[in-house]
């Protein structure tokens, strides 16, 4: 029992990510796509609770269309499909935007 | 088999339309059923047929006409939140017919039907 | 972890109530979920609790205050109204709502109960 | 005499217009000269005649009307942002006859002749 | 020379008010109007540097209508007419929406 | 504090480029002021300051990419272009960007130099 969460904006201009960390459950996925990409960066990302074994994911197409680079070692890069199959493969899906 | 309702909220202007669009048709590539779209608060605005986009802009609606050709496509509009932002499916047609004109009703038979709901 | 409700639908509400027109629509869709007998439940965070706190008088200001409408969740059968206890805190607001039934949540827990249910929209 | 030009940037649907046409309205009272409000963005919505907003909440474009039968009122809109929206200036009339058509030339010369302007 | 900075959205959901406290200059004013109302417990506030001496004004009817109470102690209730003197007797407005 | 410059106004950036059309907005804006030799200057704050930044491709996403258009702003008589060093290095952002003439101001000056505008427009 998993949710899918997709990060569609930045954290730097609004509060969503904020309230996506605050609702993790163990296990859950994080996809950051659109406007989502530029969190990468952001200290948000290391208040995620270890423990909780998060996977997170990035659109690779909207991290490089916003001159993004993508650190491998940390968050897994995934295409169009990956997203649709994550739809499937986790419980539940919310959309933070 | 997979299936799936994608309700959009978000307005046809800016890239996130590009990002819906392309989600769903490759969830349909990929075999998955797409019980219906459901379009609501500024997303409706995808189905205004009088909208005028700069050429060199994307153009939803053409997009949503290709992958209606390309497979059946069931893209419900709620018309409430349609008329509220001067769309009609009266006398003075604005509303794309390749859009089903409902209401929020048509939302609730849509969630009972699918197995994963995805907002865009 | 408990039992997903088949094919329910939860919302979260997260703005406040006048600026935007986002409580009003997902107020729309719970209380046709609601009136067709299908499970909903409301979830309240970050600056969507602002719209459970009373006193509140959105008249006074030209809104058709839809809030008041909350009273009648009760009728439509919403199965549940939850609020994130943390938002509060962070808003510096007591536990005090305008309507009653509000199930205040830890973080944890609100987390676990918004994953009891398979559809999940966010306004 | 005290200048003012209002830009107005936000949609009608939400209280944020009640607030806009409130603070014109003290400001003409109060004998503030408005050289000229000018929508933009989403606050071109304001001017959609189509637009059906249920008759229990505010109706702007009857506020709108109001204080141009109370006072001398340029409202500007920005035609482009406009058709984007789906209205149009043209047979299928859907821009209130209130406003005036017009392009962000015309926020040129509203800048060149004002004091302060204000956005909301 | 001041600027008169109205702020439209509560810093709960956007970092408006954040940006807008980075560009505050000497004497200038802050009106809370709309959803800023809601920033009026918020912490920034106490982040504001006092040696520049912003004057901190609200919408009474706007705090009003969303159940918030003004410490007057710290945050001046003002009417629609005030904002609007306020327009003229500063130099330039700022909207933070 | 410096003069103010008679009737110029200020573009405030505050979003990124490619999730709404809050930049391609400003931007017409701001050539048709430098088109009409109005004095026009733009202000790149907050997540706006990627709107600046290099090795980006709009075109790989279906944008119409009008940063591309940045270019041209010395042609246009845009007064000044400038940038809040906060906010980039809030991003981990070096200061480098896709068009010359980006003056980097720190905080306090970036609030200086705004408030040489009389008239200010926040995108």
């Amino acid at each position: 029992m998993t949710t899918l969460h997709i990060i569609r904006q930045s954290a730097y201009t609004t509060t969503d990510f904020e309230q996506c960390i605050q609702s993790l459950c163990m296990n859950d996925i994080i996809v950051f796509i659109d406007d989502g990409c530029y969190n990468l960066q952001h200290n948000l990302i290391s208040t995620i609770d270890n423990s909780k074994k998060i996977q997170l994911n990035v659109m690779k197409k909207h991290a490089l269309a916003r001159g993004i680079i993508i650190d491998e070692s940390i968050i897994n890069p995934i295409e169009m499909t990956a997203l649709v199959a994550l739809t499937f493969s986790n419980d539940r899906v919310i959309t933070w935007q | 088999m997979n299936k799936l309702v994608v309700v959009i909220t978000t307005p046809p202007f800016s890239n996130l339309s590009v990002t819906a669009i392309n989600y769903i048709e490759t969830a349909l590539k990929l075999g998955v059923e797409l019980v219906g779209v459901f379009f609501y608060q500024d997303g409706v605005l995808h189905a205004n047929a009088n909208a005028y986009i700069a050429s060199d802009e994307f153009q939803a609606i053409e997009q949503w006409q290709k992958l209606k050709q390309k497979y059946d496509l069931a893209l419900h509009l709620c018309i409430t939140a349609a008329e509220k932002r001067g769309m009609t499916a009266e006398s003075k047609n604005s509303i794309d017919e390749l859009f089903i004109v409902s209401g929020l009703g048509e939302l609730v038979e849509l969630t009972s039907k699918t197995e994963r709901m995805v907002q865009f | 972890m408990a039992e997903t409700i088949e094919n329910s639908l939860a919302i979260i509400n997260s703005k406040a109530p006048y600026s935007n027109t986002a409580g009003k629509d997902a107020l729309d869709i719970a209380l046709i979920f609601g009136s067709f007998e299908q499970a909903i439940s409301l979830f309240f965070q970050g600056d969507g609790v602002w719209q459970l706190i009373p006193a509140q008088d959105g008249a006074s200001i030209f809104v058709n205050d839809y809030l008041k409408t909350f009273a009648a969740f009760e009728f439509y059968d919403i199965e549940g109204v939850y609020v994130c206890q943390k938002s509060l805190q962070d808003r510096n607001l007591n536990e005090d709502f305008h309507i009653k039934g509000v199930q205040l949540l830890k973080q944890t827990d609100f987390a676990k109960k918004l994953a009891e249910h398979p559809h999940i929209l966010r306004f």
